[in-house]
Parts: structure tokens; sequence; C-alpha cells
């Protein structure tokens, strides 16, 4: 089990070995309308060669971690507490110029939607060879040659006349292979995949988790793959975090929590999934009311607005009490352990045929 | 590409062709009778009757406008001060000089002012904007925000004469402005221009930092701006490569718009420095009821907007590999 | 939200409900609770410079509004001919006596060189004038481009061509040119010549001919709005139920289109002002002894000012760069409120 | 001089004394000059030093150098240094103010054996055009038929009346196509015997003659450089500068002739080498570069623009700069008419006398520096002036009389009629007017202002069936005597479309006085019998209220010599400028 998970909230000592490495993190923005805490006490860690999932709606903090592990975030704005270590490196106190070098280097981002991510004004093929050429300090011909073999590597037909292409002359699959080529182009240890396929079709989506999973045994990198369709993380994480509201209120390894969730947020998200042999005439059932308020998180649990079983917690406790995350396989819901199990056998599960 | 400017040109074509209806028409409308300012002092019947017989006014709207497009494509021998060759605009009511010769004697100064302006508005305006946005939240950013907000709020007609008056005719620093020609004296060229210059470049390099600034902000704030800082790539690379780049669609585009109507003549800048240009011919052109020049330079000054329309289009295509011309 | 990390918006997201995915506002909306119109004033009151910008131009509004009163109160008006009036108070040239205009307890903002007219409420009545016209070019701008750009986005097809040709046609003008040449022909449309030009013809004839060439930007955004409106499912909801492309157009495209026409009519009203002085500058537009704000101005640039009594410059001159800056301020607070996205 | 068009008639003036003390040795007559009076070269002006550029800063630009076409002032300064007639005007003494007829191109200044009706001119030896062809009587033969071409419709037009002996435009039928289609005047009026003499034959004594021929509408024009309507912009030049370039509305530039021979001229210098024009400079701007004295300015001069008004005061009241100022009175006449067509109520006219206000007109152009309050429409320039008549009491009471205006409107029972103000729409139309207005609205007039845009201000009024009530205009005497104010004024018999009667008064008596002043040969007593005219018109016709004689300051910079303000220029006198 890579997840070595500690109690939220907690210091606890980073995990030993981990290529990533994150403790108690906070992160809020100062805003027009007030102080948006978009990560609240969040700590996870990521092997080599293994797959993190973090599973969460739009506004769940997965992001926004992720940019911050990077420092991709605006100093002007966002408040930054708690420890992000990479190799046992600090990045939250790391200068500027130290994050530059690491960035497309040791750890490479790729975006969810191919089309903004890339520059309209630059070929597929320079905005490939650029990191190749800041990190290895490599000339003009020697990284765009470079950026045509990865163009070759993620399956791009015809890489060298396609490197001169603009972004806009690529299909979808093409741009995310092409943001892929450029991700790895410098053998990173850790990739960090921000819904990576969201904006692709479905055939298209197989084939590029397909190519992430060859080259993530071909490079043996760490890969942090972010998601909100329980799908995809079944097909490609180790292990899985769901967040909600800024926080991870599940945690597993991606059997754990597939096969029996704990967390009746993560009930709601399997719920509401549509499923090819289930019964047509089923209805989907989505988790009622809205994604909370960043700017004022409901009391106690975040979740608890939304939460269908909260009278079965008995008193107020999920409107006054934090839930905490236990450490390893967890949930943090203030339902007992075997009301957890109850409720998922005997009332979720049948539904999810 | 060629395809474009064929396109957008015969395009410009029947839009200049439909203005010269509206000016013929609108001339038509004017309650002033041009003969009247031609007449003199000496003036009768007869005279008045002579004098629209000369300028043809006596013949109908439709023939007259005939008459019009006919020089202008073929050119004319037939006027008394001599001949007129294509692009004809006849001779001036007022002055009797060949319209054509008037507006391309008229240009080059509106082609210093508007030059010179240009290149000290775009070097200010932009310089300041860019820095505001590399330090934006700063001391420097805000009072470049604050200072552009106020001077871009100004207008010609009142910093113009505050400058005559503080800079000419106060301090003697500068020389009044007037126009010398850049071939006969360079110096004087310069000398001559530079307070409308400045005057002129003031206010528009306020619109062009605020412009600059707020779109390079928002370019910072796009994707591809964060996939090249993500890959390593420094704040100084990405500002100037990726961010600038994008800024220069709404700052190419506001250029071209102002350079258009600039060229076609700074009407207000020009009465206020009594600088002799196209903006100067024009007010003439309307007041003394003067229809071949007044046909002259509104056609010229559409002119300049729509061969700007069409550079500014063009030049997208050269910024924007996505614009493909057509 | 001024997100520095963009929070992720739009993705139709699988998990929740059916609706369409929510973009950044109305995610905002559902989050709080409130509608847009409720979060945009919410977040316009927070707008310190905003708020300010706000009671400096309603003040100004206010001014305008209420010249006649003011002016009753104070016991004079715009049109007395001091000079003559009192001409202990004027040298032959009409230029005050006493120092810094003539500005006594009895004449607080002095008078004007020339024919001595009390500042003070010749820049009120100047100020009502003004703005009178600017508000009217604005409205009469807005109605035509909101009439012409939806109809040109929704309708499409013959329609859309047909505006768009205009628009560019009109875009072609040079403007400034044109409302000289054309401001004595529409004066001249509506007087008898044995009268004065009244002063509302020439006020109708600036109002006309500013709109004439005022309209084409906003009818040009509010034109793509509509376009791209029309693609969107509850557009194609409505078309496909039954609507009328009148009743689409009233019900579902306006509502959609009133940020922009808010914005943009902030941005349009002091471009007005300033155009409308700077006619009245050039000799036409509003002329003596009708008090104008731009007529003031152009005033404020005689010689006779400049040499003998600059303090006359100061009250047209400041009190229009105030306007002006909080007018813009204003317009950038409007827009931040509705779209906080855009950057400052 | 008529102030009409765009140009005349505008701002500015000096202390009183001596613009009047000028004013009167003009009235004193100017004597014909004989041949000894008409050989050149003219004596030289104290201190003048030769060489140098001068920068000569004009408003407006010349829209004619065609002297047939030139009549306005502009114009008229700059044909001092270019063109040449029979006669001309030559300074008596150096400041301006003594002049006397000479002949220029001519021997002398005309000479008559039958009382005026034929006058014989002889031509110096060794005139040359610019092109250095030598001018003989062809050329003027030339010059004086092309005046009745149609393209020649600006310039004065007393000699082609008096060769036709007609009034009005009726003069064209002489010879409608001028010479240009082979047909000429015949020898019975004008003979051209050899090549160096001139003999004009009137049916009327014409005394005036010299004095008309020394205008610059008469000056001579070459026969064989006669191109047309181009000789308005590129006209050969007989005075001591000719035209090396000319851009209209910006620049010109005036360089010597060298074809020019002074020992022919006793009128012109020559010693400036250049004179840069430039146009479009507003008065306001011209003060202040003048006043400023930096850099080339301060060889700078400006032949017409005055001081501005807002400038006046302190420009008057600096010691410093009177060496650099000159003063004096302009030859306008300003008058408010009363359209004697709509106005036939004498009581009304009366009522609106008293009631109008002088002082917005006053105020309008500068104050008093600018404008004097005026009794009656004869000139302090002009022969016969008298300082007393001020039958409206304006002298006193500047700012109208409303009560006294309103008893009469009421006597007549028109209190409250509408009265349409036409008013020219310049800056200083529109504020003099509206003020103007206010003071007849306070003796209880309607007052309905019309604005009539600048440039066609004068065709606007001049039309007989014209719409206004009232309006402004102002005349200039072309020489100084009243035979050139109140004739074409107040004739009734020349009402017609254009005609400068702009009352369109037509009062038997006033036509016959006129007659008969006409007639009188003794200037003394033509100027009183003028006088008399004058004051019957004002005081009992009432078709018109005197406003305003025009005054005017003009300055230069501090390296220009030779500044002199001539009373029959009306400015600057361009000949005499040196650079110091």
């Amino acid at each position: 089990m890579t997840t070595q998970t500690k109690e939220a909230g907690a210091p606890s000592p980073a995990g030993e070995g981990s290529l990533l490495s994150v403790r108690d993190l906070h992160v809020s923005f100062k805003t027009e309308d007030g102080i948006v805490r978009a990560v609240d006490g969040l700590s996870f860690d990521v092997q080599r060669g293994r797959t993190l999932g973090i599973v969460g709606e739009s506004g769940s903090g997965k992001s926004v971690t992720n940019l911050t592990v990077l420092g991709l975030h605006n100093p002007m704005f966002t408040t930054i507490e708690g420890e992000i270590l990479l190799d046992g490196k600090e990045l939250t106190t790391a200068r500027e110029a130290e994050l530059e070098k690491l960035r497309g280097n040791k750890v490479a981002m790729i975006f969810q939607d191919p089309l903004t991510a890339l520059s309209p004004y630059y070929t597929v093929g320079r905005q490939i060879a650029e990191p190749y050429m800041k990190h290895n300090g490599a000339s003009k011909r020697v990284a765009w040659d470079r950026a045509v073999e990865m163009l070759g590597k993620v399956g791009i037909p015809n890489p060298k006349e396609r490197a001169k292409d603009y972004p806009h002359q690529f299909s979808g699959g093409m741009r995310q292979r092409a943001m892929i080529a450029m991700a790895l182009i410098c053998d990173p240890d850790l990739l960090i995949a921000d819904e990576p396929t969201t904006a692709l079709d479905v055939t298209v989506q197989a084939q590029i988790l397909d190519l992430l999973k060859d080259l993530q045994q071909e490079f043996g990198s760490g890969i942090v793959f972010i998601t909100h369709d329980l799908g995809v993380i079944a097909d490609m994480a180790d292990d899985i975090m769901v967040m909600y509201a800024g926080r991870a209120v599940e945690r597993g390894t991606t059997d754990e929590v597939l096969r029996s969730p704990q967390h009746p947020y993560t009930w709601g998200l399997l719920n509401s999934m549509p499923r090819l042999d289930s019964d047509l005439g089923a209805p989907l059932a989505p988790i009622p009311g809205a994604p909370p308020s960043l700017l004022n998180p409901p009391s106690g649990c975040p979740f608890h607005p939304r939460c269908t079983f909260r009278d079965r917690v008995g008193g107020s406790r999920c409107v006054t009490e934090r839930p905490l995350l236990a450490p390893d396989r967890a949930s943090a819901c203030h339902l007992t352990a075997d009301q957890k199990r109850t409720i998922f056998v005997e009332e979720i599960k049948p539904r999810l045929g | 590409m060629l395809r474009f400017l064929v396109r957008r040109s015969l395009g410009a074509v029947v839009i200049l062709f439909l203005l010269s209806i509206v000016t013929f028409l609108l001339f038509f409308g004017m309650p002033r009778d041009p003969a009247l300012l031609i007449c003199g002092k000496t003036c009768n019947p007869q005279s008045l009757a002579n004098i629209h017989h000369v300028l043809g006014l006596d013949k109908s709207i439709p023939e007259q406008y005939a008459i019009f497009l006919h020089n202008l494509f073929l050119g004319s021998n037939g006027f008394a001060q001599g001949p007129c060759p294509a692009p004809c605009f006849g001779y001036s009511y007022h002055t009797n000089d060949q319209v054509w010769a008037t507006l391309m004697d008229r240009l080059p100064t509106t082609v210093s002012l508007t030059l010179g302006g240009a290149f000290f508005f775009l070097l200010i305006g932009l310089g300041t904007g860019l820095m505001a946005a590399w330090k934006r939240g700063t001391l420097i950013d805000k009072s470049a925000t604050a200072g552009s907000m106020v001077l871009g709020s100004m207008q010609i007609y009142f910093l113009g004469p505050l400058a005559l008056a503080v800079l000419v005719y106060q301090t003697h620093w500068f020389s009044k402005p007037a126009y010398n020609e850049f071939t006969a004296n360079p110096i004087t060229w310069f000398t001559g221009l530079i307070i409308p210059w400045l005057v002129l470049s003031t206010i528009f390099a306020a619109q062009y930092t605020r412009m600059a600034r707020s779109s390079m902000i928002e370019q910072l704030q796009e994707e591809h701006v964060r996939t090249a800082r993500a890959k390593g790539m420094s704040r100084r690379y990405v500002f100037f490569r990726y961010a600038w780049r994008g800024s220069l669609i709404p700052i190419v585009t506001i250029f071209g718009i102002d350079l258009g109507s600039l060229l076609g003549g700074a009407i207000i800048t020009e009465y206020t420095f009594g600088l002799p240009g196209l903006g100067q011919l024009a007010v003439q052109s309307v007041f003394f009821s003067d229809l071949p020049l007044l046909l002259g330079v509104m056609l010229f000054s559409a002119a300049m907007i729509l061969l700007f329309n069409i550079i500014v289009d063009a030049a997208y295509a050269f910024i924007d590999p996505r614009v493909r011309l057509s | 939200m001024t997100s520095p990390i963009d929070v992720e918006g739009g993705g139709t997201s699988v998990l929740v409900d059916g609706t369409p995915g929510p973009d950044a506002k109305s995610e905002a909306a559902k989050l709080e609770g409130r509608s847009p119109g409720q979060l945009m004033w919410l977040r316009f009151k927070r707008d310190r410079t905003g708020v300010i910008s706000a009671y400096v131009v309603g003040f100004f509004f206010l001014v305008g509004l209420l010249a006649p009163l003011i002016a009753k109160l104070y016991g004079k008006n715009p049109y007395t001919v001091y000079a003559d009036e009192r001409p202990e108070l004027f040298d032959s040239a009409g230029v005050p006596l006493q120092p810094n205009g003539g500005i006594s307890s009895e004449f607080w903002f002095g008078l004007e060189p020339g024919n001595g007219y009390d500042v003070f409420t010749k820049l009120l009545y100047g100020i009502r004038t003004s703005l009178m016209i600017s508000v009217a070019v604005t409205i009469a701008t807005v109605v035509t481009g909101i009439l012409l750009g939806v109809a040109a986005g929704y309708l499409g097809g013959r329609s859309d061509f047909l505006i768009s040709r205009v628009i560019d046609f009109l875009l072609a003008f040079p403007a400034q040119l044109f409302f000289i040449a054309s401001m004595p022909v529409v004066v001249s449309l509506f007087v008898s010549p044995r009268d004065e030009t009244p002063t509302y013809v020439r006020v109708v004839a600036l109002i006309a001919v500013q709109w004439f060439l005022g309209w084409m930007s906003l009818a040009r955004i509010l034109r793509g709005t509509s376009l791209s409106l029309r693609e969107r499912e509850f557009i194609e909801a409505a078309r496909v139920s039954g609507a009328t492309p009148w009743r689409i157009i009233r019900k579902e495209i306006l509502p959609n289109v009133v940020t922009p026409i808010l914005v943009q009519s902030t941005y349009m009203l002091p471009g007005f002002v300033t155009a409308e002085a700077g006619l009245s500058y050039l000799g036409i537009g509003i002329v003596e002894p009708t008090p104008d704000w731009g007529q003031m101005f152009s005033k404020a640039s005689t010689e006779l000012v400049m040499q003998n009594d600059i303090t006359y410059m100061f009250f047209p001159g400041i009190s229009m760069i105030i306007f002006i800056v909080a007018f813009n301020l204003l317009g950038d607070s409007v827009r931040d409120a509705f779209d906080p996205k855009t950057a400052r | 001089m008529l102030s009409g068009c765009s140009k005349g008639g505008s701002d500015a003036g000096d202390n009183k004394k001596q613009d009047q003390e000028n004013a009167k040795r003009q009235q004193a007559s100017i004597k014909f000059g004989g041949t000894a009076d008409s050989t050149g070269p003219a004596a030289a002006v104290p201190g003048a030093k030769s060489g140098g550029t001068m920068e000569v800063l004009q408003r407006d630009s010349y829209a004619h150098l065609d002297p047939a076409q030139i009549y306005v002032s502009d114009e008229g300064s700059l044909a001092t240094l270019i063109h040449r007639g029979l006669t001309g005007y030559k300074s008596t003494n150096d400041k301006g103010s003594g002049h006397e007829v000479v002949g220029d191109l001519a021997t002398d200044s005309g000479t008559t054996t039958d009382g005026g009706k034929t006058w014989k001119y002889t031509l110096k030896d060794g005139i040359k055009f610019s092109d250095g062809s030598a001018i003989t009587s062809a050329d003027f033969r030339q010059t004086y038929e092309r005046l009745f071409a149609s393209f020649i419709d600006q310039g004065p037009t007393y000699l082609q009346q008096w060769l036709a002996d007609t009034t009005g435009a009726d003069y064209r039928k002489l010879l409608p196509d001028g010479p240009y289609k082979g047909k000429h005047l015949p020898d019975s009026v004008l003979e051209t015997p050899d090549s160096k003499t001139i003999i004009f034959h009137f049916k009327t004594a014409h005394p005036d003659l010299p004095y008309a021929l020394a205008m610059a509408g008469y000056a001579v024009v070459s026969k064989k450089g006669d191109t047309k309507q181009k000789y308005d912009k590129d006209p050969l030049t007989t005075g001591p500068y000719k035209i090396q370039s000319f851009k209209s509305g910006k620049s010109m530039v005036l360089v010597k002739n060298t074809n020019w021979d002074p020992n022919t001229d006793p009128i012109r210098h020559q010693y400036v080498d250049q004179f840069n024009f430039t146009f479009n400079q507003q008065f306001e701007t011209s003060t202040k570069a003048l006043l400023a004295d930096s850099g080339a300015d301060q060889t700078g001069v400006s032949f017409n623009n005055q001081v501005d008004a807002g400038n006046l005061s302190n420009v008057l009241n600096d010691p410093k700069l009177k060496s650099r100022t000159v003063a004096g009175y302009q030859p306008y006449v300003g008058q408010m008419n009363i359209n004697m067509n709509h106005i036939k109520d004498k009581t009304v006219r009366e009522a609106i006398a008293y009631a109008l206000p002088i002082t917005p007109f006053i105020r309008a152009y500068g104050g008093n520096d600018a404008m004097e309050v005026a009794g009656g429409l004869i000139s302090p320039t002009v022969s016969g002036y008298d300082a007393t008549f001020d039958p409206w009491g304006k002298k006193k009471n500047p700012a109208g009389d409303p009560a006294k205006a309103k008893a009469l409107l009421k006597k007549a029972g028109k209190l409250n009629m509408k009265l349409t103000f036409g008013y020219i729409n310049t800056p200083e139309g529109q504020q003099y007017s509206t003020a103007m207005a206010a003071g007849l609205k306070k003796a209880g007039f309607n007052v309905q202002r019309q604005e009539i845009p600048a440039e066609t201000y004068y065709d606007q009024i001049g039309k007989v069936d014209n719409n206004y009530d009232i309006y402004h205009t102002a005349w200039g005497a072309d020489w100084p005597s009243s035979s050139t104010v109140i004739p074409p004024l107040y004739d009734g018999r020349v009402i017609a479309d254009g005609s400068p009667n702009y009352s369109h008064v037509n009062d038997p008596k006033v036509n016959a006085d006129i007659d008969a002043a006409n007639k009188i040969t003794d200037p003394a007593k033509a100027a009183a019998a003028w006088e008399k005219i004058d004051q019957y018109l004002v005081k009992d016709v009432v078709n018109a209220v005197p406003t305003a004689y025009y005054k005017q300051v003009q300055i230069a910079g501090s390296k220009v010599g030779g500044l002199v303000y001539d009373d029959v220029i009306g400015g600057i006198d361009p000949r005499r400028l040196y650079i110091k």
C-alpha cells in the first residue's frame, strides 16, 4: 500500500522514500468576495512508478493542490501553509529559480484542455522542444529532433512534418498526445495529469490512457491522476483519494475504495455514475444539493448539507464537529465503521447493480 | 492572401462608392450656396448664375454625380483651371487648386503628425503598460494605472492649449508648433511637431497603457501561459513570448483604427495647433461649402480607415496562425 | 472570483445532476444561492473605488437634474448679461475686474469673461445640457444597438448580412468630419428661416448625428453575443418548444445580453460627453448663450480667458476631468462586478 | 476697402490721441503728385539695412494673386510688395500718415484737360515684369480689358463702370468676353496710341481716377503672361518681390525681383531678401509668437493679423513693447442695419436705436482698445468726420436706453414685436448678438437670433429679400473720401441682390443729396455735404445705428525695423520693413 495515510491535521513525518509527499496543506486565495479556502489540511504521498487518483467534483480542490505543487499559484493572492516535499526537498519555500528548474523537468503536468493549454501562436514542435532546451541546455536543432522523436513516441504519425503544425491543426486526441510528449520530454519523475482525457471522446480517451500507462512503464514515473470520472480512475490508478470541499474524505487502494467505499460522498459519486450493465429503467441518482461554497464552507462535516445519512449519526455532530480522516484506509465521516459497512452493503450496493 | 486582398479591396471600393453618394447628397442638403462664397463683392444674380454654370451646379444632381465619377476615373480636361488627370476630384471652389494635389500636399503634415505621435504613444503607452503588468499590484502599477486613467480622460482641446501656454509661451522651452518639411530640415520638422506629438501621445498613450496592461494580465491567466510556466519557462520568457504575442491582437486592432482615423485627418489636433493637414482641410471644405474638396477629404479619410482595417486583418494572419485569410 | 489559479470551470461533470455544466458565474450563484444580479451588486458594493465613483457620477447627474432649483435658491440664472447689468465689475473687453475671475460671495465661481454670465449657474446648466444630450444619445444608440444587433445575431441570414454590411459601411465614415458636415444640414431641416434656431433643434441635431454613427460598436457586440446564444441549448429548447422569435429574443436573449449592454453604456456615455464637447469646441454643436459644458470648454480655451482669467478654465476643465475619470472608473467597476474574471 | 466678405472687420486699437492725430492728418487732402514726385528711387527709410529673411504670420491664406481679383485688405497689403499700377500712394513722411498720389509705372499721377473726362498717362522707361519683359501700353490694355471677362469677379468695379458709364454689373456688356475673343475696347473708351501712352475717355467727369488707379485691383497684368484663371495662382510681378513658391493654405515665399529697378519706383523699397509667409496663424497664435520673440519670430511680423483681444491690454500696458507695436484706425465703421423693407415704422426704428447696446460689440472685439463707440456713419479717417454727432447718446450711454425704447415701442403699439436678428456665426458674433438681444429684449422686443455662416454672411444679408430685420455690417472707404461710402451704402437706386445698401434705404432726399454732393468739386465743401447726409440718415431716416469705429494694434518681433502703421494700407506698411 502506497498511500501512507495519516490523520489529517496532525503533522506526521513525511512518507519516507515517497516521490511526493504533501503534509497538511492549506491553500487559500483572497478574492473580491472574500477568502476562498481551496485546500484545507490535505496530506498524501505518491511513490515512483505508481498512480494516485484524485477524485472529486469541480471546485473540490484537486487542481489547486497540484498547481500548488508546481508553485504555479499567484503569490500575490494566495496563502500556502503546510509542506510539499519532492524527493525530500521542500517546495513551498523554494525560490522561483529552483522551481523553474524542477518544472517540466522533474515534475511535469498535463492539462485538461489541450486546445487552450497549448499556445496557439507557436508550432507544436517548438512548444515541445522548449523545456528540453531550457532544462538540458540543448541547441534548437537537437531539441527539435528530440521533440519530433517524442511526437513519434506518443503515436503521432509523420511526426517530422506534424511538428511544424500549429495546435489548431491537430485533432483533440493528437493535441493531448502532444501535451504528453511535452510533459515527458525531460523524463520527469512525477507526472501530474489534470483530467487529461475529459475533453476527449471515449475512444480517444482509451488510447490516451493506454499511452500513459505504457509510458509510465517505460519511464517509471509516479503519476498523480486527477479526474471526476470514477470509470477512468478504476482503469488508471493504484490508489484513490476522494476530495470534497478542499479536504480528503476517503482514501485507500483503488480496489478498496471502489469495492467497499465508506464515505457517503463516495457512495453518491458511485450512485450517480451510469453503468453499461445497469437496468435501463433504473434512474441515476445524483447527489442532491450543490457543491459547497469555499468562501464560507459548512460547519462540521462540509458534506452534511447534502448527506442523506446525517440522522443516523445522531445529535448534531455532523453540523458541529469536523470528522477526521484516519491514517491509511480511511474515511472522514462520523458514521461508525459498522454503519458504513451495513449501509453500503444493504442500501447502496443493490442500487449499483 | 491575394484572394483576401482582392475581396476586401472590392468591399472597400463599394463602401467608398456609397460614401461618395452620401457625401454628395449631404452637400446638397447644406443650407448654403457655394457660389455665394465665390461671388465676392460685386455679386448679382447674373454672376451667381455664371458661377453656377462654371461649377456645373446648374446641372441635375445625378448628372453632376456622373460627371464626378467620370472625372474620378478618367480625368478631365474640361476645367478652366487646367487639366485634371485621374484620380480627379476637380478643382476646389475656394482656392481653385486641384483637389488631389491639395490632398497630396497636405498629406505629409498629417502623416508626420500621425507617425510621430504614434511612435511616442506606442513607446510610452506600451512601455508603461508592460511595466505595470509585470509589476502588477505594486506602487508602479498603481500609479501607472491611476495616471493613465486621469491623462486618458483629458481632451486635446484642453491639454493642447494648456501645453501651448505652458511649454511655449510661458517657459519658451519649445517652439511654436508648425509644419516644416522633413526633407528641407529634419530638425525644424521635429521641433515644430514635438508639442502636438506629446499632447497627442499623452492622451493616446494612456489608452494603450491601460489596454496593454489589461490584455497582458488577461493573457498571463491563459492556460497556455500556465502550461509554459509548468514546463519551466522563466517568467520573463513567458511574459515576452507567450503573453505578449497574445496581447498583440487587441493592440494591433486599436492601433490600426487609431492610425486609420488619424491619417484621415486629426481634426481637433490640427485645429488646435494650426497645422495645415488633412483635418484642417476637412474643416475648411465644410465651412466653405467646397464640394470637390469635401468629397476628396471624405473619401480619402474613409479610404484610410478602410485601408487600415484591411491591414489590421491581414496582420492578424501574421500574429495568429489560426487566422486564415479568405 | 478573481481566482489566481483558475479553479476548474465548465467541463460537464457526469456526477452532478443533468443540467448543463455550470459556468463560473452560475456556479457561484448556486454556491451562494443568489442571483447573478444580486452577486454583481454585492461585488460592486464591496468595490470602494466603484462606489465612490458612483457617488461622484450620481452627484453630477443630480446637479444636472436640480440645476434650475439650485439656480433659483442661488438667485441667478445663466442668461443674465452681467457685463451690461453690472458694468462696474468688468473692463471694456468684458474681463472681470476682481481677481480670480470675479469670484466673490455674490458670484461663487466668478463671472465669464465676455458677456459676464454667472459661471456657477452656467456650469450647473451646462452639465445639465451636456448630460441630457449624452444620456439621450446613449439611450438612442443602446436601443438601436439592441434592436439591430440582436436582430442580426438571432435572425441571421439575410438580416444579418444586411445589418452587418450597414455596420461596416458606417464604421468607415470619418466620424468627426461627418458630424461637422451634417450638423448644419440637420439643423436646416427643422428651422424656419424667420425664427431663431431653437436650442432644442441643435440638441436634437447633436443627438441625431452622434446617434447615427454611435450605435454600431454595441450592435456588433450584441450581434456576436446573440449569435453564440442562438446555438446554446436553452434557446434551442425554447425554439423547439415553439416559442416565437420575438418571445425568444425578449425572454431568453435580452436577459443574457444585459451585461454587455450595461458595461458598454457606461463606457459610451463619457465618450459621448467628450464628443459633444469636441463639436462645441470646433464651433458646431451648442452655441452661446445656451449653457453647455462643451461650449464652456471652448470659451475656456479662448485667448481672452487664457490670458486674462485662467480661473475660468478650471471650472469646466476640472469638473469634466473628474466626471470622465469617475465614469470610467465606474465603468471598470461595473464590468468587474459582472465579469470578475477579467483582469484589472 | 470693404470690410465685407470673410476678411475684414475685426478687433483692436491704441490710445485715442495718437489714432485721432493720424486720422486728422489723413483728412488733410491728399495731393496728386507730378513728374518730380513720381521719380524714383523712394527716400530711404532712416536706419534701414538690407538683407535677411522676414517671417510673416498671416491668418488667411491669399485666395487671389491676380491683381484684378484683389480687393480685400490682406491681399492689398501683399500687393504693395509685388504689384504696381499706373499710380500709387507715396509716403510723404516716415510716420505713415502723409501721402500723395504719384505716378507709379506712369510718369505722373495723370493729366486731365477737361475736368476729369479724359485722362492721359505716359509709362516710365525701364519698367519690366519679373520675367524681364518690358511693360508696355499693350499690357495695360490687356489689364483693363480683362476686367470685363466673367472670371474676374472679385476686384473693384469703379473703373469698369466709369468706362462703360453704367452702374451695377451692366458694365460687362461693354466687352463680355474680355480681350480673349478678339474684341477690344474702342479708342473712344481706352486709347493706346503708342507703346507708352494710355488715355482714358469717360462720358462723365471722374476726378477721382488717380485714387482709383492706385488700387491693387488695377495693377498691371502681362499680356504675354496672361494665363486667365491660372494667373490668380502664379502671376508675373512688377514690384520689388516675386513669388518663389505659394502653397495655398500653408506657406508662401517672396524673393527679390531682380527685374525691379528702384530708380523707376518712388514708393517702394527692397531691404529684406526674402519674406516667408505662414498661413493659418490665428490672431492669438501670431500675437503670442511675436510677444515671445524667440528664434525666427524675432524677425517676425504680420501684415494683417492684429494683436488679439485677449492680449490687447497686456501689449498696450507694457512699455517695453512700445517700439514693437503700431496702432491706428482701420477704415471700417460698424453699423446695425435696420431692414427698411421690414420695419417701416420710424418709431420702432428709433426704439431700436435707443435700445441697442453697443457695449457687447465693443467687448466682443477686445474693448475700448479695439473699438470706439461711433456716433455717425463716417469714419474719423475720412474727411467730414464730426466727433460731436451722437443722436442716440451712445457715446455717453453705450449700454443703451431700454426705458426710452420701451416707451417708444409702446407708443407705436408694437410691444413684443418679433425682431429677427441675423448675426454672423463667429465666436465674436455669437457673443455680441446674445448680449445685444438681451438688451433689446429688455426694451420689449421679441428677438429671434438667426445665425448666418461667416463665409456667406455678407451674401446672405446682401439679398434684397433677406429674412432678417436687423444685422450688423462694417464698411470701409476705398479711398479717404465719403464718396466711396455714402453712395454705395445709402443710394436707394443701387438696391439689388449683393448691393451694399444693406438696409435697403431708398429715401428721395438722400438720393437727391447724393447726386448734388457728387457734383461738388471742392473737397472741403463736398466733405461737409456728405457729413450732412450722414447725419440726416442716422437721425431722421434711422436706417442704421452706428456701432463702432474699428481700431487695431499690430506687433512685430524685436529685430523688425521700419515698423509703421500706414493709414492708406490700414495696417503695417510692408514696403518699409527691414531687419535690424
